[in-house]
């Protein structure tokens, strides 16, 4: 019902291949690539470990799946969310910052000597 | 098994041996359940303690009672301790130890050595917090925020975390050790759709302990490190985020609220049908919900950040989250009211606690839906709204709750039967201490009174004065109950097996239930809550 | 719902023991990797808001030893991986002997972290006073994450080869207390389990920015 | 002491919305309660044990009352949902020309500095009418400028700037609370809001000015860190120029693009390395630890006024 040792050993055969195929990819110029195809194949070698030396993949082991599965997710979530945080945290002050509201000012106040007039006489016309 | 009602059982659990080493190496859940009932009430009066010296110098505007330190570590001390060491091990350890095992017709849980363990290390955490409270404690408040925690001040901060740190460990084994059991050890014909809603709701209480607590677990780390290594991940001098940890923190402090409410859904939802004589209404939506409510509420943390200077993007993300998440809950209230619907209701104490949690939950429940709304959030965050709001699910719901079920299933724990008046005469005390202790604190946050105030402007004091008359109230309510089991233990009446006429396999066992549990294996022949009216055929 | 005794027999846990077993360390592993999770969530943050400084940092780290030692605990999952079948099919010498070099290879790796350290100490890679990475806001992040993440790796590796030893002996000695092969099995997990964190490890820490710094 | 007439005073244009939203969720859950109370109540009157009440069979079960529970609470919290978000947002885009105010939190007082100079400890005096724009930092840790009246609290981060807008409605002296948890005397951290009419408050502004003005004492700062001797056109480090920089769309070496603000600035200035300009050399040196964060704000105030050189 189990795996085969043979399988086993083809198993770590291909997670040495990826290994080599990371570390190489790792020295080529691709950009933001490069860590695409590292953490791919991560997931690619962490994929094989779980369904053969940890016997995902053979029959009876829908509960455990789910078991993983829930906690890969869960993970996730604590990263994609905090992440929206991160990226979306420069974008809100801008565009509602009014940047065109400066310029007007900044316009209006004209040279840095001119300090002596308050800001509310440009609010009245 | 109904025949040996009143004579003595040399078998059952609390007399199968009287040596304080046999209570303290025992494997079996019941037992391992009167540990942590007797460590958690004690850890309550603590965080009771705390909460009165707070009220006390609350009733006035200046601070004459303590000092603005001396102030910060009571808050700091009653949010640590009845959070983690009451409130979250309260119904799952005490009862769900107790009744998982009874209500699936097991003999024990699957691992009860684990078990065990999980007392020891919840007393060693509890413990550890304790002596760093002893030594000094900490004034942070619960929510350990950096970097006050990590850089600026200079209690005990790191001895508390490794208390709390501790305690989580208790927590993941306990709901490791209930996922496990309901999986594997269900007794003939339990199929998932027979088990009880307790079951459910501690099951899917404990997939949120089990993934959410080693997320605190580390975070606790990270600050200990950030305070002797200085690293700076949470300092912004160095490239960190203070925010991080507010992320972090709340990624497990969300879904810690509902480890702290699903139970208490769970006991309420055995009780009601009890006394109402009636199948719950709904049941497969009530399953549902509490495995929704798990789900969600993994979601929604960053409702606790809206001005906090999170991104208002992620802010508008939570907050949608956040009323999808109300959505599971309302079902669950309407379910329970539904089921009264033509009952034969009877008014013991346990069904005038479960009455007031539902009432209790939905305001608590309804004032969240205003903070989870972000323009409301604005004014209300970090004022006494949001405390009242959490008091009255926590207070008024989950300790309703908790009572409630000490009440309802205290024949089988004891064996004798509690003195019904004045189980029937504390709930309502409890009811009305509570509204007056916390419902004008709604009124403070709105009128802007900031929580963790020392100190306050005069015209408050009116509120808080109420406010800390209500808490004497309270406190006379609570000493009530440790009164009278106190007494019940020696002097109650023998309780029959069934004395609430209930379903439910623990009923189907002796009073107290002997060290094996079942003397036969149950077989589970009808679903969940099959009652009847009175007179149309009795249940044992 | 009366429930009707079928027979007379004691009550006996419904299941097998092998799914209990296995059920529960699954569960132990999510929390496992529930504990990483902070540790990565701050890595993201760094990672994305210094990116110049993690490559930078990360060209730091030694790209053999690290390559190595991936190598090197991949073929300790294939022994354990054999082990557990050797067992289930009844040949505990043989078991003993794979669980060995199993401990064996985690020995190895240990052993290459304890030179990575002490080089990377050599070469002021710990942050803190004395940092040579100073001037690179998010560097010191960078290494604090490493050392936290490896370390933690470490320690998770060490209990792992402490059970795996105390198996090897015990299938020799005839212990009961591993004679179960659920046991066996659950510890087989937990050391996989090790091994796929390190295979992220090894390309969040050892990889990042090898191709050059930018531009 | 406020004579307990009105519960709260309703003092910014950010009042009336929130007033309103208030009343309309506290209307729909008062509703909500009191009609579970009353089936609870109801049900458990005509439904106690002794009672004759009709209870004809088993009761169905119907799974469309649980769609319908199910479903309309969702359509209305959908709606309460887009309302609060709709005010939320309106809270990030204040009007044109708004007035900056510089807040600089430290435990446990508020700092803060008008545009002319003028410096205030634990009171903000603002003009009627005319919007403001708080520019906050915190020295140490997270502190929250709250202002019951005004129905507005924002956060103040050590390390970065949280901005907080509005206008004032109503003329008087208001509660400034710190809300968020910073230590000892965290209570003690309040202070008093000022709402003059503009007129009065032009007059209280000229008064104290004690320095030249936020920009200026900025820019003589400016010279003094050697900023100049880079950014200047003719100095012979190749340094973008910052002039019109706030607001202005920035292009960085790897790709991305960003509006600078004052955050943006501020990590310019401390973080040089974390954000290179496209076209430029990672040649600015960092200057943290050595600015103080009052006058990181002057700098920035300088910044974001300085005029075109050409
Ligand atoms: C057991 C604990 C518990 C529970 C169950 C909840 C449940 C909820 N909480 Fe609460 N919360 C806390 C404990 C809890 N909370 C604590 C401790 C804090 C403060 C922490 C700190 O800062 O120290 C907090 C703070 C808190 C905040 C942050 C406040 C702030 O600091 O600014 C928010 C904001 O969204 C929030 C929202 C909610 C929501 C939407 C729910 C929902 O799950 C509620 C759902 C229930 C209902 C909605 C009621 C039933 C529904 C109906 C009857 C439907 C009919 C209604 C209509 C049609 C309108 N909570
Ligand atoms: C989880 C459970 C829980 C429980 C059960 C309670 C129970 C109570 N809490 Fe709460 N509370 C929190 C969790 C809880 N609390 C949290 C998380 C915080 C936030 C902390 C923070 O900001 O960091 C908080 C904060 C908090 C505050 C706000 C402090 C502040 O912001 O400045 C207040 C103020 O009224 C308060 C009051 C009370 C009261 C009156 C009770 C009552 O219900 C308690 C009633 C019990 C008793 C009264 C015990 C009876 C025993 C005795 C009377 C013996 C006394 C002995 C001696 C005095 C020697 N709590
Ligand atoms: C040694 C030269 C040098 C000095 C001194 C210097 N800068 Fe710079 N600055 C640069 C260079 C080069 C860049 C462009 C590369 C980059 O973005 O880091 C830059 C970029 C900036 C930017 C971002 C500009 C943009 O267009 O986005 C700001 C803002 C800035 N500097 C402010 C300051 C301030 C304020 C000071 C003084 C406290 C200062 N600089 C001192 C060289 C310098
Ligand atoms: Cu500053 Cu609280
Ligand atoms: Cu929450």
């Amino acid at each position: 019902m189990h795996e085969k040792p043979a399988t086993l050993v083809k198993v770590w055969i291909a997670l040495l291949a990826l290994l080599a195929l990371s570390a190489a990819s790792a020295w080529l110029r691709l950009g933001a690539w490069n860590s695409v195809a590292n953490l791919g194949i991560a997931a690619l070698k962490a994929l094989l470990v779980a369904l053969f030396f940890m016997r995902l993949a053979t029959g009876g082991a829908l509960l455990l799946r789910v078991v993983a599965l829930t906690a890969l997710f869960t993970l996730a979530l604590l990263l994609a969310l905090s992440g929206t945080d991160y990226a979306t945290r420069e974008l809100f002050r801008a565009p509602w910052d009014q940047p065109s509201a400066a310029q007007v000012q900044s316009a209006a106040s004209g040279a840095t000597g001119r300090t002596r007039s308050g800001p509310g006489d440009q609010n009245e016309p | 098994m109904s025949a040996s009602t009143d004579t003595l059982q040399a078998s059952d659990y609390l007399r199968a041996s009287y040596t304080l080493r046999s209570w303290l190496t025992s494997t079996d859940h019941k037992r391992i359940a009167l540990l942590y009932l007797v460590s958690i009430t004690a850890f309550f009066f603590v965080g009771g303690a705390a909460a009165t010296l707070i009220r006390l110098e609350l009733a006035t505007p200046q601070g004459d009672l303590v000092s603005h330190d001396t102030y910060n570590k009571l808050f700091t001390a009653h949010g640590v301790v009845m959070v983690w060491l009451f409130l979250i091990p309260s119904i799952p350890s005490v009862l769900g130890n107790f009744l998982m095992p009874l209500m699936i017709g097991a003999r024990d849980l699957a691992f009860p050595r684990l078990n065990l363990a999980s007392w020891y290390i919840y007393m060693a955490g509890g413990i550890v917090t304790l002596c760093a409270l002893a030594a000094g404690g900490v004034d942070t408040g619960w929510t350990f925020y950096t970097p006050l925690s990590t850089m600026f001040t200079r209690t005990h901060v790191v001895l508390v975390l490794l208390g709390v740190f501790i305690t989580g460990f208790s927590s993941i084994l306990t709901g490791l050790n209930f996922i496990v059991t309901v999986h594997t050890m269900r007794a003939p014909g339990m199929g998932w759709f027979r088990l009880p809603l307790f079951v459910w709701a501690n099951y899917a209480t404990s997939i949120i302990l089990v993934l959410a607590t080693p997320v605190l677990a580390m975070t606790l780390l990270l600050v200990a490190a950030e305070r002797f290594l200085h690293v700076g991940i949470f300092d912004p001098a160095l490239g960190g985020d203070p925010l991080l940890f507010q992320h972090l923190f709340w990624f497990y402090s969300h879904p810690a609220v509902y480890i702290m409410v699903l139970p208490g859904m769970g006991v309420v939802s055995e009780i009601i049908p009890c006394f109402a004589r009636k199948r719950i209404f709904g049941y497969r939506f009530m399953a549902y919900a509490l495995l929704a409510i798990a789900s969600i509420g993994f979601l929604v943390w960053g409702h606790h950040m809206f001005v906090s200077g999170q991104s208002a993007y992620a802010g508008m993300v939570f907050s949608l989250l956040s009323f999808l998440v109300a959505i599971p809950s309302a079902i669950k209230v309407f379910n329970w009211s539904a089921t009264l619907y033509r009952g034969w209701i009877t008014f013991s104490a346990p069904m005038l606690y479960a009455l007031g949690f539902v009432g209790l939950f939905t305001v608590g429940g309804l004032t969240g839906l205003f903070l989870a709304s972000l323009a409301l959030d604005v004014h209300l965050t970090d004022t006494y709204f949001v405390v009242a709001h959490f008091h009255y699910i926590m207070v008024g719901g989950t300790v309703m709750a908790y009572l409630g079920a000490i009440h309802f299933w205290w024949p089988k724990i004891s064996g004798r039967m509690y003195p019904e008046m004045w189980g029937r005469v504390a709930a309502v005390i409890i009811f009305f201490g509570f509204n007056l202790t916390f419902f004008p604190q709604y009124i403070l946050g709105y009128e802007g009174m900031p929580r963790r105030y020392h100190t306050y402007p005069p015209e408050f004091q009116v509120l808080h004065l109420l406010s800390s008359s209500g808490a004497a109230l309270l406190a006379v309510g609570y000493l009530l109950p440790l009164g009278y089991f106190a007494w019940s233990m020696y002097y109650g009446k023998r309780a029959e097996p069934n004395p609430w006429r209930a379903t439910g396999l623990e009923w189907q066992t002796s009073s107290p239930p002997p060290v094996h549990n079942f003397d036969r294996t149950p077989v589970v022949t009808q679903d969940a809550y099959a009652y009847r009216p009175p007179g149309q055929g009795e249940q044992v | 719902m009366i429930p009707q005794a079928t027979a007379s027999q004691p009550v006996a846990p419904a299941a097998a023991g092998a799914h209990v077993a296995r059920l529960g360390m699954w569960i132990f592993l999510a929390t496992e990797l529930m504990l990483f999770g902070p540790l990565f969530l701050a890595y993201l943050y760094g990672r994305t808001h210094f990116p110049d400084a993690f490559a930078a940092a990360s060209r730091h780290t030694s790209f053999w030893l690290g390559t190595a030692n991936t190598a090197v605990l991949l073929s300790s999952s294939l022994a354990m991986a054999l082990a557990v079948h050797a067992r289930e099919e009844q040949r505990p010498r043989a078991a003993a002997r794979l669980l060995l070099l199993a401990a064996a290879c985690g020995v190895l790796f240990l052993f290459i972290k304890g030179s990575e350290y002490a080089h990377d100490w050599r070469e002021q890679l710990f942050p803190g006073p004395g940092f040579s990475l100073r001037g690179e806001t998010g560097a010191g992040i960078f290494f604090w994450l490493y050392f936290a993440m490896t370390a933690l790796h470490a320690l998770h590796l060490a209990i792992g080869i402490a059970a795996t030893l105390l198996f090897a002996l015990g299938l020799r000695l005839q212990w009961p207390l591993v004679q179960p092969a659920q046991r066996l099995d659950a510890l087989a997990l937990y050391w996989h389990f090790v091994d796929s964190v390190w295979i992220f490890l090894y390309p969040l820490l050892y990889l990042v920015g090898r191709s050059g710094p930018p531009g | 002491m406020n004579p307990p007439v009105e519960i709260l005073p309703a003092a910014s244009s950010a009042a009336g919305p929130f007033d309103l939203l208030m009343l309309a969720l506290l209307l729909l859950s008062t509703l909500m309660a009191v009609a579970l109370a009353l089936m609870v109540i109801g049900f458990s009157i005509r439904f106690r044990a002794g009672s004759r009440a009709e209870r004809p069979g088993p009761v169905r079960h119907r799974r469309a009352i649980e769609y319908a529970w199910t479903g309309i609470p969702l359509l209305l919290f959908c709606a309460i949902y887009a309302w609060a978000a709709y005010d939320y947002a309106q809270l990030f885009r204040p009007p044109a020309g708004a007035m900056p105010v510089f807040v600089v939190a430290k435990q446990w007082m508020w700092k803060l500095e008008h545009r002319n100079g003028r410096r205030e400890i634990g009171e903000l005096h603002v003009p009627l009418g005319q919007p403001v724009r708080l520019v906050m930092t915190s020295q140490d840790v997270i502190h929250s400028f709250f202002v019951p009246a005004f129905r507005l609290k924002q956060d103040v981060v050590p390390g970065r700037y949280t901005t907080l807008a509005f206008t004032a409605t109503k003329l008087g002296r208001f509660h400034l609370f710190c809300a968020e948890y910073c230590g000892t005397e965290h209570s003690l951290m309040r202070g008093e809001i000022v709402v003059m009419r503009p007129a009065e408050f032009e007059q209280w502004l000229q008064q104290g000015a004690d320095t030249p003005g936020i920009a200026a004492r900025g820019f003589a700062l400016y010279r003094r860190y050697g900023c100049s001797g880079c950014h200047e056109p003719g100095s012979s480090v190749h340094a973008p120029s910052l002039a019109h920089l706030v607001g202005r769309t920035v292009h960085l070496q790897d790709g991305r693009t960003l509006v600078a603000d004052e955050n943006y600035v501020r990590d310019s200035i401390l973080l040089p390395r974390k954000d290179i300009v496209a076209g430029y050399g990672p040649d600015m040196p960092s200057f943290a630890g050595q600015i103080s964060e009052e006058d990181l704000l002057a700098i920035i105030a300088y910044i974001r006024e300085k005029p075109d050189e050409r």
